[in-house]
């Protein structure tokens, strides 16, 4: 090839070699990056602050006596440093992400805006109430939407995610139950539930009874009206449940547990499937969290936060933890104290300081005004369409273990690879060099080498296409014995598959410096 | 429905795929009396445009008094810091903020590496050995670091004292006491008050905070040693991290756990929440650890990664035996701190906490010497509470009137406690110029006398 | 490998295999995205906007007929297709960015930030000049900065970009000479400018007369004093020039253009390497454009916006277009008409309408104040320190037709390479494959396959060392035959090498409709 | 300094590399005459923190009428839009602003391909068969299409209509007059004008700006038709895109050449840039174009991909025989302009299209009913002009005073003429709810009377 000054056309040669082994270790766009702690230098500093004059004479004698250990990076260096951690990551934005039971929707931007805006991202929680009526008005606003989507009474509003909003709920119910006078220990879970749900209940205090399944992917309604007696607490059940059904006999439970006496708390992680459409409220559910993270859109953030209000029946509703937000002629005010708190109730705590995940709340409401009412039901039946139709088209190459029609998600087992010598685990590394997050996997427990699949509305029908084409695609290999397509999968991620085992056997948890890892 | 990408024609096509007439065959499961139309929800509105959904909410959001508006001078758990704007910018990055937990880590590496850059730099930070992926925030943090206790020494018992944030103490209470059984020291403005007393053999841990809630700052020394002596865990709480910039961490006072609000640094007040728990401890402490923790591991290839490990405390794996139910945490809030801490360094963070110590030293003073006014906290970082001659709240309310938010009155965080009225605790940050304090001193002086 | 749930923790096998082929053609993290064109669907929306009822009458039957033809995308669909195509970028964020002549320094965020203050972001330029006295005082606290720093009694605001700012600069020169009732039609510009030196000099109606360079890099002194005489209008030189050197004799050459009457035109390009220690103006400078863009680091964007104001000395000032921002007892105005302009002044015309890119000038007022004077120098002495550090490296390695120190740029030729069948292009595209953006190749035209390296002082040492340990790897790789590494590169990019000749024989700048193509 | 990442010792080991003493070494090549220390740049402050920097910035801003801040309805070559929040998200992007003009192509595919579609989108709009990656903005690249015009021709003459905007005729007026003639018709407000008369051999292109100036959409047939009999060009220039979505576009009418301000979509106001100049033309005609283009290619392995291409038409390649000077352009404001014309789409900007007329029209029924006011524009699409019983300039202080921006007046883009003394020139887009046109209207009523 002759001497090419940029602009001047440059026309191609076929010169073909193994992929070339960089002096950098980087490859092309793909860049390696070391630890904060492996870059800094003393002395060097991303931000400039004065060198300020103090005395010692306010300090007790408690000054810290060793340097933190920091390292120093320069602005441009931090920035670098993270923008080439993003890039190792799979996002939303980047491709459809059909990991079930999480809902990852579309997360729209104008709603990070508005919860930026100083009126709201810049507000101390203790700012006087008459400083902060528009954010409790925002708060009025959002739970107003809430109860009124599930047709439930009231909702607390301060739990920090699911799990703590299951812990909310739970917690009300065993207020209820005391201010009954009764002691009753026992919450009848499903075996398809999901770890959090047994696990609140433990950590309320709880012992955990399981619930079967039943071969259809319901959970056994017979066996729970069963076990259904005088000391059981509540019943805990997902609705739309893990599997991806509708429990039909769910109106048809709460009733008999709460002949017993028990209470009827409703996992709500998949509220996705049926907003708009269907009312918890209406089923006779007691208690349900809402994962706006979920549900509503605040965007998951790489493992959170998110925001977990907790919708109350009115049997419950008397026993909403601190703080109560009120409204009465001088405004919105919160309550703190039970003390202050309307003589019909009997808040059962606190859940923790302050009055919840606010930076969510703005972006769900922005989420809700945008949708409405009318969108926000479209959203759940497009949620549950687009299942459907992945259900529908990958059923007879992949295998599901129950018959259709499925909510928002939809769930297949590891039958149709018996023989292949690919697993489940496999099956999704393999996805990863076609570009695709993977599925929720292994997940109900009660599925054998569970694969499910949770599209949510914001796939477009030929994003739907490709990807059952591309799921067909490698089903076909794997049945067809490229077993080491998918063993040693994925091939072209940042990292190949990594050694989990090592991690636990000899934890390494933090960066230490070198001499001392060695002494 | 622009959030929406099917058409009527793909959803027709569709449900031909699926084999169904409509929509409607698909929800068959839910029993009737659970279908509903539209029009039961006919409180709610119709879809909205961008335009008009940012003017509904900017104009809720204009009804507040944001702290950067006005002299501004309120902590007591929330502190109000400058944010770099590289950090506000970077967490938006798509590929931070629209990701799950990283459960596949081999796509994941992003998330897994500054996790485990996060639990070092808290494990820096407070001088532990080891420190988790984040909780949720510091009060619930405290509450997951007594029932650790509690597990560890199998010991009911947990001592607070009475300088912890009473919210923190509640959130402490409606958790630990379900197992448990949980102590309230006496709260003392300015006061050590005297915790040994409380330990006893039952005691799983004492719970102290420092600074504390009203800005005083611990030597945690001798509560470590007494603890320690009845078999019992020292906790430490600290709510404003900016301190450990200048003042000994609570590892190097003998804590056992450390729980902390993270918020000071890398994210704003947003009225509370989202906020971000730190939680470390010594490393033999692990395995009863709650929280997600990333771990360093070597793929196929040899090379380097990060994965999620040590998950057999968790719920996913253990189920009613975990740790925790914890599975969100605070992820993004994480970043937020990593990026922060990573700007700072050693220099930035050490200079960042002498200006806030420096600051509210020389307000301090200034309001100290106003008449009827005196300080009460002899020693503290960036915060401190000062006895008024007048209820507290009306100064406050007084104040903003004026256009200063200054501070928060003792009945906010105690209603109802006659002995708390007249305090006022009051925090000066790096974002308080000069002439914001001289500002609050001069309406202070009018709104006492 | 036996069933492995999520969370427990999995060991590894070495399973080896070509890099699977995939299904969607993506791989892994790199995904292909097709044209929005190709995307869209008729009918679908991104936005939400009612529809207006409207009459025609006030349209004057000029409705228009038929659809503009815009394919129809959600929002979810956008979002993702602009992520994906932006992960196909190199960017300075990711990485070391060495484009000589381009100064790809480190952006800082505030100035992002700063630039969309709602008092900023948020102006008409034609609202009353009292409701814009924050934005007028702006501008003015910038030409200060500027002024200041290059020596130079005033500046124009006004162009767009270095090559506006040219223009700018001639077109005063051209109105000075006028005044003095000459005509001078030559412009000497040397043979090592940029390619907008003589364009902008044409443009302006100036005939271009190349003046020779040294063996030494430098501008034929000699040379270019014999060519000057009573018709030349200017000289056109850069300073420091586009070989990465100081010109000696800069002051004597300004000395002898101004004796027979000529101005001295400085493209300011590589300013970077001198601000804050050294001032054009005392060098006789009488116009020079500064790159907003490259010295006060407003992001370049993928090639632009920029800003190019122009210093100007006494001689010129006068000349200076529309608009003049000027101060007086009502504060800020700014004159729009030559009517309006002082008596001393004779603006020679407008380059645009309105004033000039104040989204820039905020950026670049926001970088100047956080670096201060000390910091500006310091950025500077910086910048041409880690060059000289590169040459000084790299100058037994690679080769390097001149003797060092070197400004801000290290200019490498193509030597080295002689006999071993690579081209300067071909060690670029190699770079790729290291996770480098190339140098700027082929610039300046002076060196044969010249490479101009210009690291910037936002490096830090190990950046450079890691950087200089790729490069001399390289060159070794390249000396010791392994011509393929080269010729074929960059083999792990988003694309291979692409066919230049093909574009430009036969072009194709917009998607059209499948039946249009066809017809 | 945050933004240099060289430590003291880093700088003393580097001189030693490079075998010099100091760095005063490395600047041996400038004269003495020519090198200053720090204290001549005494006129100027040292290095700040953000915190400083911001509060200074953020200081100045506040002294301006921010224009969402107040009833506004100005325009005249420059609109507010809502920009949907994505937009400003996406084109913030690390690898969209950070990095540099594509000349790598197999590492900036992402650049080249936006820019493709932005060429795409500009020629859909335009009703033109090309269009470049754009120029500075709109009124340069008016200047430009005239440039061009006389080279295509080989005439020296353009004649630009009196709709055009002052603004737009003087950058003309200051560029082709170096080698050519530019004859100015007269401005009339709300009158098409006779341009046929003023064409004669010598003309190489008419200048017609629709909707012109004073808001006046134009029918380009005839003129261009005029044009066209005389071997001269019709440069049809449009400063407000968004009428595209309803009016006829003047690839339709007959333009040649379309030179276009693209601000109104994607980005804001800036107080007066950076914008984005479109530039369309006839196929025929690119080799004679200015700017940069992207076009389609295939890459080694046969995948489609784009490059910077026909560059021999570029200043980098041609010097001094170059299409035009420029190299940077408005890449980023491009990318906005992409954006959001992809989230409209066909459907979306019709609609935004018809939301403005009907904004307009409404508004300007309720001025034109003020006493005293009439509107001279009878043909417009979401800008009109005025004539008032007063000079505009004073009845736009005096809505200003009273927080409304009310338009620009004839004397701002007209200093000096008499006759255009009493129009305003008002627009009105879907930013302006109608309670802020009512608002406008009864304070209009007040001014004037
Ligand atoms: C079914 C179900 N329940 C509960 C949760 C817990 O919610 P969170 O992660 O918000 O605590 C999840 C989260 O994945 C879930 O899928
Ligand atoms: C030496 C030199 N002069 C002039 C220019 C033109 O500047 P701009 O691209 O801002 O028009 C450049 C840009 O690369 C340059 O390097």
């Amino acid at each position: 090839m002759t001497m090419n000054p940029v602009g001047r056309p440059t026309g191609i040669e076929a010169v073909e070699m193994e992929h070339p082994q960089t002096f950098s270790g980087d490859r092309g766009l793909d860049h390696e990056e070391p630890l904060l702690f492996e870059l800094g230098r003393e002395g060097m500093c991303g931000v400039d602050i004065p060198q300020a004059q103090i005395s010692d004479k306010r300090l007790g004698g408690l000054q810290r006596k060793k340097p933190v250990g920091l390292p120093g990076l320069s602005e441009p260096e931090v920035v670098r440093h993270f923008v080439r951690l993003s890039r190792m990551n799979y996002a939303i934005d980047a491709g459809l992400y059909p990991l079930g039971s999480c809902t990852m929707k579309h997360n729209p931007r104008l709603n990070e805006k508005m919860a930026r805006l100083p009126g709201f991202g810049d507000l101390h929680p203790l700012q006087p109430e008459r400083t902060v009526q528009g954010a409790l008005s925002l708060i009025a606003e959002l739970m107003r939407w809430l109860t009124t989507l599930t047709g439930m009474p009231a909702v607390a509003m301060s739990p920090k995610a699911g799990a703590h909003g299951e812990l909310c709920g739970l917690l009300a119910i065993r207020a209820a139950i005391k201010s009954r006078g009764e002691q009753r220990r026992r919450i009848l879970v499903p075996s398809s539930a999901h770890g959090t749900n047994p696990a609140t209940a433990a950590l309320a205090g709880f012992t955990v009874d399981e619930v079967p399944a039943l071969a259809n992917g319901h959970v056994d309604a017979d066996a729970l009206e069963r076990m259904l007696a005088n000391d059981v607490a509540a019943i805990m059940l997902t609705n739309p449940n893990t599997c991806g059904l509708f429990e039909r006999r769910i109106r048809e439970l709460a009733d008999a547990a709460h002949k017993v006496g028990a209470y009827f708390y409703c996992d709500g992680a998949n509220f996705n499937a049926i907003a708009g459409r269907v009312r918890p409220g209406d089923l006779g559910v007691d208690a349900m969290h809402i994962n706006l993270h979920k549900t509503f859109s605040t965007p998951h953030g790489g493992g959170g936060p998110g925001a977990g209000p907790v919708v109350l029946s009115a049997a419950l509703a008397p026993f909403a933890p601190l703080p109560l937000l009120v409204h009465d002629k001088g405004g919105f005010r919160l309550i703190e104290s039970p003390d202050d708190a309307p003589p019909s109730t009997k808040p059962f705590g606190r859940m923790c300081a302050f009055h919840g995940q606010m930076g969510m709340f703005v972006r769900a409401l922005a989420y809700m005004l945008s949708h409405g009412a009318d969108g926000i039901r479209q959203a759940s039946e497009d949620a549950v369409l687009a299942a459907n139709y992945i259900l529908a088209s990958l059923k007879d190459v992949l295998s599901a273990p129950f018959e259709g029609p499925c909510m928002h998600e939809a769930l297949f087992d590891d039958h149709f690879l018996e023989g292949t010598g690919v697993t489940t685990l496999d099956f999704a590394k393999a996805m990863i060099d076609e570009g695709y997050h993977p599925m929720t996997m292994y997940f109900p427990l009660v599925v054998h080498g569970a694969m499910l699949v949770e599209p949510t509305e914001s796939e477009s029908k030929e994003s739907l296409d490709r990807f059952i084409r591309v799921m067909a695609g490698l089903a076909q290999e794997a049945k067809s014995g490229r077993k080491e397509r998918f063993a040693g999968a994925p091939y072209l991620a940042p990292r190949r598959r990594l050694d989990e085992t090592r991690a636990a056997r000899k934890p390494v948890l933090r960066w230490a410096p070198k001499d001392a890892a060695e002494s | 429905m622009r959030y929406l990408p099917l058409t009527p024609d793909d959803r027709r096509a569709m449900l031909r795929t699926i084999d169904v007439p409509n929509v409607d065959a698909l929800f068959r499961d839910v029993p009737k009396e659970g279908v509903v139309g539209r029009e039961v929800f006919d409180a709610l509105p119709d879809h909205k445009g961008e335009l008009e959904v940012e003017r509904t909410l900017s104009r809720m959001g204009a009804l507040n008094i944001s702290a950067g508006s006005v002299p501004f001078f309120c902590g007591a758990g929330a502190y109000r810091h400058h944010i770099p704007a590289s950090v506000d910018h970077l967490i938006q990055r798509s590929e931070f903020l629209t990701s799950y937990t990283p459960y596949q880590p081999e796509v994941a590496q992003g998330t897994l590496q500054y996790l485990f850059e996060f639990q070092t730099q808290v494990a820096l930070l407070t001088g532990m050995e080891v420190a988790n992926a984040s909780l949720y925030d510091g009060s619930t943090a405290t509450a997951e670091a007594v029932l650790m206790a509690q597990r560890l020494t199998r010991r009911p018992k947990a001592v607070l004292s009475g300088g912890l944030h009473p919210h923190y103490a509640a959130t402490v209470e409606t958790l630990a006491s379900l197992s448990g059984k949980v102590v309230h020291a006496d709260a003392e403005p300015g006061r050590a008050g005297d915790l040994a007393k409380l330990i006893d053999d039952e005691t799983a841990c004492v719970v102290v905070q420092s600074p504390d809630v009203f800005g005083l700052i611990h030597d945690l020394k001798p509560v470590a040693d007494a603890a320690h002596a009845k078999g019992a865990l020292l906790i430490a709480v600290v709510t404003e991290v900016v301190s450990l910039g200048l003042i000994e961490p609570p590892g190097a006072m003998g804590a056992d756990i450390v729980a902390a609000e993270g918020q000071s640094i890398g994210n704003g007040l947003n009225f509370g929440g989202p906020y971000v728990g730190l939680f470390a401890t010594r490393e033999k402490f692990i395995r009863q650890m709650p929280g997600r923790l990333s771990g360093e591991t070597v793929d196929a290839e040899g090379r380097r990664g990060y994965v999620l490990t040590l998950s057999t405390r968790e719920q996913h794996i253990r189920r009613e035996k975990a740790t925790s139910n914890i599975c969100t945490n605070s992820g993004l809030c994480c970043l937020a701190f990593t990026i922060h801490l990573a700007l700072l360094g050693d220099k930035g963070f050490s200079r960042l906490a002498r200006l806030n110590h420096g600051r509210a030293s020389s307000l301090a003073e200034k309001l100290a010497a106003v008449k009827g006014v005196s300080l009460v906290t002899p020693q503290f970082f960036n915060e401190f509470t000062l006895k008024l001659p007048k209820p507290a709240d009306e100064i406050v309310d007084a104040l903003a009137a004026r256009g200063i938010l200054g501070g928060v009155p003792g009945s906010r965080l105690w209603p109802h406690q006659a002995k708390m009225r007249d305090f006022l605790i009051v925090a000066a940050t790096e974002t308080s110029p000069e002439e914001d304090c001289d500002a609050f001193a001069q309406a202070l002086a009018e709104v006492v006398s």
